[in-house]
């Protein structure tokens, strides 16, 4: 789950990380009414949960109340690599001697948290590590030993951090990683961290992803999703606790496991065709949560045709036999369905659908020959 | 002969008392499976359909001598179940629970490391099939038979539609392998390879792989330097979004790496042929090994 | 360093674990003003850092004022197992229904902690680890992993604690262990861990030994050494930075490294000679340690002879030989010494002594000839 | 030939800029231990009398390609010096350092555990001597000199007396070892006599214990099994008086183990030869190597 900046600067503070003073906003109004309580100049910044929104304008620093109007109605509202701003975040200016880079994720490849360090954050920090990635120091954390002061000095001396910063930077990353695995982040990263003309370190922005597998023992954090800026049909499935993405194509996908509907994508697009979206019904989908897969895809207008893939293991295909004959009795679709039906109880949610004579539902026997017809029946 | 489960398989499951776990204990001991305890805390002395329930796995391998453990417990007991079985002794241990927290994983994988005589399977996976033999997990038996070809894969249903093509051009699976798609996999693609490598009754080995991680391209690096049975790969990914990421740490570490594309193009440098669709893994298949 | 019991209990109270509501006292007037806050029935209990109190008589209920008064009077002053008591904790009479017994102790054999659960706790726990040691359940700890609820279960499993408190008992244990690693101890132990009639676990002990090598970490546990309760010479030893423990007999000896000084015990005993104290005056032992060492050695008016046993490697033996020299003309000691200089600049410190010529000083050259010396010195 | 450190030690230093640090390192160097450089955060790029000085181990093994780390810190920065060692890929770590939390050391030794190729000396220990070679620590050399006794002890200035009235006799050492007095040694009675065994130079093995632990009771156990050189132990602390235990954990624990008679009775019994005084350890090495 990804944490707008100002969450994530919250979640900082209970670790003893330094974050500037600030309040989020979210109209004009109450941007103005903040940054007159904050003082000028301010910053007022895009919350969104993606990278990279300086570059593309959603970070403006206001040095009056007509400035902050200014900046505050361009930015909400904006779009952002595709998320719409819905929410500002309204802070004092800081002084900035220094940008500093500091983040720990979860690297999958070497199953560890890994940290980096540079002196040399801000805007270009991805260019820095493509044309000069010695600037940028990094090692692995043991996770059950844990941050250690040499970590720390390790990370300071090779990123040659100036001299009296090299204990400020190691107690700061100390903490950083703190929050890392304290609030079981799998991404903390602070881009710029600052070093103020007082020589003190301040977290700028915070960019936090928490892993939502954990959210249960963290139930402060999980009230932080902010339902507002997601996508209506993709809330629409998470309420339905489907795993749905949207896509750009006319062609809906539905199969059970993640694994086979990235498959039954890339064989869809073989064909030709091209994905409306991604939605893993779940190992063990029941009737309701194929019903509630249907009516989620079709309520995407775009969507001309629908591919139904399901290789039964937990799944019983008899079960989803029945959903999809439910949700054509409640939703009663008009486009066509290409239903390929097979694994544990195939017979049976074959027989079921054939009985059930469901208007523009076409079976098929394997995927190849259930991706070709639903292309075809999609044009 | 099989991987990782066969005739010699003791097995007990933690969480035999729930819905879900006693479904499926029970289904793996209709295929055949000698399963031999439970454990739930608080319900020992109990018995499943005449499994006995014990109140630790330290009691479960004492009193029925397990060597395989089933975790099926809920996410926010399934680490420390998986702790307690190899605390217990228990040298194989698959965990079919999902969503476990990822720092769970992760300590519980380095901790782990510390005891080479575990082998951990997944967590977050379908289990290990050795058709004709044994199945520990849920992987629907039914659709498989004994045979040449090993299967291991890091997804569930697709692991069944790679299994089912294969079945349906007349081959068999020495094993199936559900590895698991979590970030921290117990047991990696390489791990499996190599047992495969060392079973003589696989002779052709299908590693199902997608996006995600560097864990097949690692393979691929092991294939072309350990490997001399033929590997067929199929690589699901190649038309999902490429995910919204936060920050720049996730750019900065993977590069290029982790897209369907990557991982296909460093297997088939490592020799490995690589399939377009499931379909075709099962057509490769009969070129490599004849009809 | 030991903890009195309500000091223990104070510690275990900052990590959660449930201690009874008490008062220390130093005088009979106020234990009984204590117990008469407090109310009846109560406990006066012996503070005192020995294990074995209860059997000895250090701890009794008093059901009023009278009995309080009694019970202080006879408690305060008590001699336990060579321990003066000058300290009592009144606390409030808990109902019992179960004793169990609970610890987390260093290992050194297997280099972890080891936990114990037992629910035949009480005064006769050590009995029951040699009669039945089944009836305590051990395990050992992984320090970089640490407690995990696992342990808890099969700890309690084990000690067949009855199934209502399997659970709290674990949780008990976590918190424990939690003080254990926390405040840095080599030993916590709670003895009886009693279950009251509302099947609630209270700590009715605390035994608490914390690593004083990691109070330079825990300000607060510092404080803590009750230099009341210390044999005044040991005191003086310790306030010099020397290690020193008295013993039972007339010779006096010094030396430079723990394991030389008990070998230097050894030799004595086998001369047929009975040592007075192990004094190590540590690696690098300058003038001013082995003055203080002098003093503290010769404030026992029992010694009647004594041994100086050095051999130099940090230890300078003219370093030495100064301390002893300035020693002689500060306290101009009058019993006999025998020094065995060597190691070290070991030519420059006997060549010293010899020219100042102290009175009753002897020179031996090997250790063996040292100890049967001052063994016949002393006689 | 000698254990641990030998001609080939490039040793690198951390708290070289200390007093005691630059003392006992300069000292090292005349007796002829090739000290290629010394760790102190903050003074990289400063020298000691030519010894070039680095922020971080890792710094100093890449540029001067050291494989052996002394150290010399006060307590609070030890633990973590030694892990920054073991990190930066030192393979003998020697610890001088007294007076480390004891659980720092005990998550230490946990930690190093899992990586096998690293060997801890230490702490609160006088460091490795190698007679006429290389000098580690604090040991005075000058009372020695090479020959084919080697000794293990967990004392310092005892190492030393013993150590000397084998030199009375006329005896060298292959490598005087002082494992340390602390609770949790990084290495052990056992790992240092296995070394000796296979060392061709080593004729005699001298051990030197006291009172406290079970190392010398395991150490006994192992000999037995193991160990074709004849052993002879000195163990100190026969007349040490009981220490007063708080609570009854200890007792339970430790039961009889632990006193110096138990440990002699162990090693007689697994037919080593203990001394009763340093000066008999002396005696019976002439009566098995022949004076």
């Amino acid at each position: 789950m990804d944490l707008l900046e100002y969450q994530g600067k919250q979640l900082f503070a209970r670790h003893g990380i330094p974050v500037p003073a600030g309040e989020p906003a979210r109209t004009v109004d109450e941007a103005i009414a903040a940054a007159n309580r904050i003082g000028y100049p301010c910053a007022v910044k895009a919350q969104v949960q993606v990278g990279g929104r300086g570059k593309l304008g959603g970070i403006k620093l206001a040095s009056d109340e007509h400035q902050a109007r200014e900046h505050a109605e361009a930015i909400l509202g904006m779009d952002i690599k595709g998320l719409t701003v819905r929410e500002l975040w309204i802070e004092g200016a800081s002084q900035i001697e220094a940008e500093y880079y500091a983040s720990f994720v979860f690297d999958r490849g070497a199953k560890a948290p890994l940290a980096m360090l540079s002196t040399r954050g801000g805007m270009d920090i991805e260019e820095v590590s493509t044309q000069t990635p010695e600037a940028i120091a990094s090692l692995h954390i043991d996770p059950l030993l844990g941050f250690q002061p040499f970590h720390g000095r390790r990370l300071a001396f090779e990123a040659a951090v100036d001299a009296d910063l090299v204990a400020p930077v190691g107690d700061f990353l100390a903490r950083l990683y703190s929050a890392f695995v304290g609030e079981e982040a799998t991404l903390v990263e602070v881009n710029p961290l600052i070093v103020t003309p007082e020589r003190t370190l301040i977290a700028l922005d915070a960019k936090v992803t928490l892993d939502g597998n954990s959210l249960y023992r963290h139930p402060d954090n999980a009230q932080l999703r902010d339902l507002s800026s997601e996508d209506p049909q993709e809330r629409m499935a998470k309420e339905r606790d489907l795993t749905y993405v949207k896509l750009d194509g006319n062609i809906g996908i539905l199969g059970n496991g993640a694994g086979l509907v990235m498959s039954t994508l890339d064989v869809v697009a073989q064909h030709g065709g091209a994905p409306a979206n991604f939605l893993d019904a779940g190992g063990g989908s029941k009737a309701e949560a194929i019903t509630a897969a249907v009516e989620v895809i079709t309520w995407d207008p775009g969507v001309k045709a629908v591919l139904f893939n399901i290789f039964g293991g937990i799944t019983r295909c008899d079960e989803v036999a029945r959903g999809l004959i439910a949700a054509f009795e409640q939703i009663k679709p008009t486009i066509p369905f290409v239903v390929r039906l097979d694994g544990t109880n195939g017979e049976e949610g074959r027989a079921l659908l054939a009985a059930a004579a469901l208007p523009n539902v076409h079976a098929a026997s394997t995927m190849d020959e259930a991706a070709a017809l639903v292309v075809e029946l999609a044009k | 002969m099989s991987v990782i489960v066969d005739r010699e398989t003791r097995l007990c499951v933690s969480g035999i008392t729930g819905r879900e776990g006693r479904f499926h204990t029970l289904n793996n001991r209709a295929y055949g499976t000698n399963v031999v305890s439970g454990v739930t805390p608080g319900k020992g002395g109990q018995d499943v359909e005449g499994i006995p329930v014990f109140n630790t796995f330290r009691a479960a391998r004492e009193q029925t001598q397990a060597n395989t453990a089933m975790i099926f417990v809920p996410p926010p007991f399934a680490a420390d179940s998986i702790l307690e079985a190899a605390d217990a002794g228990i040298a194989t241990i698959i965990a079919i629970t999902e969503g476990i927290p990822a720092h769970d994983e992760l300590r519980v994988y380095t901790h782990l490391r510390r005891a080479p005589a575990v082998r951990l399977i997944g967590p977050n996976c379908p289990g290990v099939l050795s058709p004709g033999k044994v199945n520990v997990g849920i992987i629907p038996a039914a659709f498989f038979r004994e045979g040449n070809v090993g299967v291991v894969s890091r997804s569930g249903t697709l692991t069944y539609q790679v299994g089912h093509e294969l079945a349906q051009r007349g081959f068999g699976n020495s094993s199936i392998v559900g590895i698991g798609g979590d970030p921290v996999p117990g047991s990696s693609f390489v791990d499996i390879i190599d047992l495969f490598e060392a079973d003589p009754e696989t002779e052709l080995i299908v590693m199902s792989g997608e996006i995600g991680g560097d864990a097949e391209e690692v393979a691929a690096v092991h294939i072309a330097a350990h490997i001399s049975k033929p590997v067929v790969a199929y690589i699901a990914g190649f038309t999902a979004p490429p995910g919204k990421t936060m920050g720049h740490a996730g750019a900065i570490v993977s590069g290029s790496k982790g897209t369907a594309a990557a991982k296909a193009e460093a297997l088939e440098a490592a020799g490995v042929r690589v399939a377009k669709t499931p379909t075709q893994v099962a057509e490769i298949a009969v070129e490599l090994l004849g009809g």
